[in-house]
């Protein structure tokens, strides 16, 4: 399995030059080549089965893999796809990051419609901005609610007392 | 001039069928639905916000709170996501210990939806009825455990304690007579001709759009989609046990139900066997494991079958001992995705077998 | 939060007519037939209001398993689960929509203070900040015979009102 | 003596009345209020009892006790929920119409009330003697159906008014076969009159002759209290309380104990027309024929609650579709062979 895998990865590299490769496979794709990448991944290697949409909230102090942010005193936010193949049985997590200050990517409903729900809560928790999404907004805060929760920044009052 | 025109029924937040505080907002032609949105976030909890305040074993009792169904299998979960961050092995009997209890979490789980089920559809007995053996399920859990419905019991590394003696066998005892209730049920509720008419051919759901919309678990399966993480990828030790997968032909609401139905009964052969051979396994049931845990930087991402469908953390490690990022990936959350779909053209009675199909928890749609 | 604002306001107080004797007589019927409003928030709801219900723990005994699903013609609100931001706004209309004579029992630590989500951006800490709760009954989430035991506290309060006033 | 005991009270009435010297027209009257009364009373203790009863039976099928704390075995516990009901605040939300909204609860005890004073509860136990007893009942009958459409349209709920509309189409496309079943029996009988329809069944009763009409009549009638698999009209997991949503207090108890007012007026239909009404079965006539009468009333209220809670609900088009596509042609199907069997009867002169 992992070596069906590892074959994926090294077409893909030569496919597109830009995307990074950690060591547990995770791929990094600049968000320019996200959506032919996506759409590569669907129809060539049947990953027909996205998971998981996630995003992490990075400013400028914490970047996690220790690299030099390229916009000064920004902070990235990194979003996180975790797609699976039910034929192939293989799964990949893919990875972009965006800037902080405009967080805007592609919408990957066109590619797996299981994106709609998952990219509405990432847009309502972190605030990243979906271009294309046919139905972007808030899903489980209140239109009302300022800010976004799961972002590192986020002031916030408990309820403790 | 006769002139009609739809009109929008709040159906929720408070109302029977939603399981909670959900709410659907209809638009309705007579009795005919329009269009379907799911509203939720009425149980939005912040947990993944305040996981990153909690250290890593403080997180464990907010997991429970997300499926407070099967709390069992989201304890599983989380733990093996951590383990796999930190790369720690079990112990054998422990693994065993958290198998049993995920698997007795998934029949309390499905033993419940059968019967929410089934007052969805109007049958009140076949309600009350699950709660019969429910209640013998969670007897045991809370031999085990301390708690009925909130187990916190897998820990990082292990499991909390050791099965009390005799606990095995009052759980093997308790698992031999649960394929007589499923029988029960079987007569009550899947064979009623009634039931059968509410829920056969409607809500179809095809394999294509299921797999499209990332539906898991038995929503999936019902459209016959082999997947099941157990089989398909086994995590923990799923690999040293014999089940098979039950699948639905149509993709409606009653293969849906029945198979969490048979899922029951694989359930009951997973049990068994692996009340067998933890017979044969002794030893620790924690691996070494320090005091104060502090993951090494990275991030990691792991998955297991939950009853409700592929429940995922995704959690990333700053070094420190607090959760930099703790993500759910909530199977009831993703499966609402195709819920309007599913219930165009439908009459309202049929949005309430559709939704209670899906079988949502809103602990874990809302997080 | 003190406990002074846990009383219910003056102007609720002058709802409730007081006919003495016949009070009593109708409190008696009241106390025995509590109709526990169907709607459930959380975890806690599925003990509350289901598990109570079920074959072992049988709240039918005492005559208040008669689950009304319009808050019309429920008399107790079991508020069981964590109240958030998103969902205060309508449970306190569900509690003006109830008639009098009303009741609250708060089921579980999410419904008394928030419980383990009280640090949280979104969660109400507690019922108390919305309705005037009657009955708390602690635990996460209380085991069914607690929440019996909360609503035959909650009988007692109705048949002996003086309880409490003073 | 126990066979005529009402009987007997109600000469005793009378003759007290002559014998105070208390014109006839007067004391036609005041029999006629005494019987009322009696019958209202009657209604009210037996919707009150069978609401302690329909939750004792589901208790036990459900593996449950049931209420057992007020009173001797719980008996009081309806009691106490309609002392609770009356003295519970009675909103009339905004935007209702007041007047219809308070009507309904009123008027939704009339037909039952009204039905019942032409059911003879024993031999020569009715209230009134009516010659078209059985075509009274249906014309009243109907008219529930209206009412719970008032309550239901005056609520200003959508809610209500899905509810409301439920009835109307279940109730149409309901009465029809039921109606039609029973045109067996009539042809059989050849009069409306029930007394005259419980004397034909002297030699057997017509479930064993016309099984079928049972059937469709059974099943309708089910439909027509609006009980479970058909209670579509209150569904509670789809359309929360129907016609009541909106109703606090007096007005949702007078709904509620309407419902059994009517199950109490189907099951003694039933038993008129099918079960021989207080006719004694196997001469065991040393049983007052009214204590007949209820016996087997009750076990046709039984069967109600086991079917309730035992059966899950229809869907709305399930339910219309199965009254006019199975149970309306099986109705015509059964005027038709009773018809032929008649001819055949009479022919070979028996």
């Amino acid at each position: 399995m992992d070596n069906k895998l590892d074959s994926v990865i090294k077409e893909l590299q030569e496919k597109f030059s830009e995307i990074k490769v950690s060591e547990q496979q995770v791929v990094t794709v600049p968000v320019e080549q996200l959506t032919s990448f996506m759409q590569m991944l669907k129809d060539e290697y049947y990953m027909d089965f996205l998971t998981n949409v996630t995003a992490v909230d990075y400013p400028s102090d914490k970047n996690q893999n220790g690299e030099e942010d390229d916009e000064e005193d920004k902070g990235t936010m990194e979003v996180i796809y975790n797609v699976n193949s039910i034929t192939e049985g293989y799964t990949l997590m893919v990875k972009t990051s965006v800037a902080r200050q405009n967080p805007k990517l592609p919408s990957m409903f066109s590619v797996w419609g299981g994106a709609h729900f998952q990219e509405r809560e990432v847009f309502d928790l972190l605030g990243i901005i979906f271009t294309d999404h046919p139905d972007l907004k808030r899903i489980l805060l209140d239109d009302s609610f300022k800010g976004y929760p799961l972002r590192k920044d986020f002031q916030w009052v408990g309820g403790r007392k | 001039m006769l002139r009609t025109e739809t009109y929008t029924v709040n159906f929720g937040p408070q109302h029977p069928a939603t399981h909670g505080v959900f709410r659907v907002m209809l638009n309705l032609d007579g009795e005919r639905i329009v269009k379907a949105e799911p509203v939720c976030g009425y149980l939005h909890r912040g947990v993944e916000k305040l996981a990153e305040n909690r250290t890593y074993q403080q997180v464990i009792p907010y997991t429970d709170r997300l499926d407070y169904l099967a709390a069992g299998l989201q304890n599983q979960g989380y733990v093996e996501t951590i383990e796999k961050l930190m790369e720690i092995e079990v112990p054998d009997r422990a693994e065993y210990l958290r198998i049993i209890t995920a698997e007795l979490s998934r029949i309390a789980s499905h033993v419940l939806f059968v019967g929410v089920y089934a007052l969805d559809i109007g049958a009140f007995t076949g309600f009350l009825l699950c709660f019969r053996e429910r209640e013998r399920i969670l007897d045991l859990m809370e031999e085990l455990t301390g708690s009925r419905m909130t187990y916190s019991y897998a820990r990082i590394g292990g499991v909390a304690a050791d099965a009390p003696e005799g606990w095995l066998d009052r759980v093997e005892k308790v698992v031999n007579d649960l394929p007589y209730y499923f029988d029960i049920y079987d007569d009550l509720i899947s064979g009623n001709e009634i039931f059968q008419a509410r829920t056969k051919y409607v809500g179809y759901l095809s394999a294509e759009s299921a797999v499209d919309y990332s539906l898991s678990g038995p929503t999936l399966r019902g459209s016959g989609i082999d997947y099941d993480l157990r089989k398909a990828k086994p995590y923990s030790i799923y690999d040293r046990f014999n089940f098979e997968v039950p699948l639905g032909e149509n993709g409606d609401c009653f293969d849906r139900y029945f198979c969490r139905i048979l899922e029951m009964r694989q359930s009951v052969y997973i049990l068994q066997q692996a009340i067998e051979q933890i017979r044969e396994t002794d030893g620790p049931i924690m691996a070494k494991v320090p005091k104060v845990l502090k993951p090494p930087k990275g991030e990691a991402y792991h998955e297991i079958e939950s009853s409700k469908g592929i429940l995922g953390y995704y959690v990333v490690s700053d070094g420190s001992n607090k959760p930099y990022r703790v993500h759910v990936r909530r199977p009831s959350f993703v499966n609402l995705g195709f819920l309007d779909e599913m219930c165009r053209g439908g009459l309202v009675a049929d949005l309430v077998a559709i939704l209670g199909s899906i079988d949502i928890v809103l602990g874990e749609v809302d997080c | 939060m003190d406990l002074k604002n846990n009383e219910p306001a003056p102007s609720e107080l002058n709802r409730l007519v007081h006919l003495a004797p016949l009070e009593k007589v109708l409190n008696i019927a009241r106390a025995h037939s509590l109709w526990p409003m169907q709607f459930g928030l959380a975890c806690c709801a599925i003990e509350a209001l289901m598990g109570t219900n079920g074959p072992r723990y049988d709240l039918s005994r005492f005559g208040y398993e008669v689950m009304r699903t319009s808050p019309r013609q429920a008399d107790v609100m079991v508020v069981a689960g964590t109240i958030t931001y998103k969902a205060a706004p309508f449970i306190l209309r569900l509690w003006e929509q109830m008639s009098e004579p009303k009741w609250c029992i708060a089921v579980g630590s999410c419904a008394i203070s928030g419980g383990p989500f009280v640090d949280s951006y979104y969660v109400v800490p507690g019922a108390k900040e919305l309705i005037p709760v009657d009955v708390y009954v602690p635990g996460c989430p209380p085991r069914p015979d607690a929440v019996i035991d909360g609503f035959l506290r909650l009988k007692n309060k109705v048949l002996n009102p003086k309880v409490v006033e003073g | 003596m126990l066979e005529t005991i009402f009987i007997d009270i109600a000469n005793w009435i009378r003759n007290l009345l002559g014998s105070a010297g208390v014109p006839a027209l007067w004391n036609d009257t005041v029999m006629m209020l005494v019987k009322l009364t009696a019958i209202i009373v009657f209604i009210l203790i037996n919707a009150l009892w069978l609401v302690y009863m329909e939750r004792k039976v589901a208790g036990y099928m459900q593996a449950r006790i049931g209420p057992n704390r007020v009173g001797p075995k719980g008996l009081l516990q309806t009691t106490a929920d309609i002392g609770k009901l009356i003295s519970k605040e009675i909103i009339i939300p905004k935007n209702v119409d007041k007047i219809l909204f308070l009507l309904a609860p009123v008027l939704i005890f009339v037909p039952p009330l009204t039905i019942f004073s032409v059911i003879p509860f024993g031999k020569n136990m009715m209230a009134i003697d009516l010659n078209i007893g059985l075509f009274f009942v249906f014309a009243i009958a109907s008219l529930s159906t209206l009412i719970f459409w008032i309550g239901g349209w005056s609520s200003y709920n959508k809610y209500s008014l899905l509810g409301s509309m439920r009835v109307i189409s279940q109730m149409v496309s309901y009465e029809l076969p039921m109606m039609l079943a029973l045109l067996g029996v009539i042809m059989i009988v050849g009069s409306l009159n029930l007394s005259e329809i419980i004397l034909a069944q002297e030699s057997a009763w017509f479930i064993i002759s016309q099984p079928i009409a049972f059937l469709i009549f059974f099943i309708a009638a089910v439909a027509e209290c609006n009980r479970v698999p058909f209670d579509l009209m209150e569904g509670e997991s789809e359309i929360i309380a129907g016609p009541y949503t909106e109703y606090s207090g007096m007005g949702f108890a007078m709904f509620f104990l309407a419902e059994y007012a009517n199950i109490m007026i189907a099951s003694a239909m039933t038993t008129v027309l099918f079960l021989g009404g207080w006719l004694a079965p196997f001469g065991l006539t040393f049983i007052p024929s009214w204590l007949w009468f209820f016996v087997k009333m009750y076990v046709v209220i039984f069967v109600f609650m086991w079917l309730r809670w035992t059966y899950p609900r229809v869907r709305i088009d399930q339910l219309l579709g199965f009254g006019w596509k199975v149970l309306v042609p099986l109705s015509l199907a059964n005027i038709f062979v009773t018809g032929i069997g008649m001819y055949i009867y009479r022919a070979l002169g028996w």
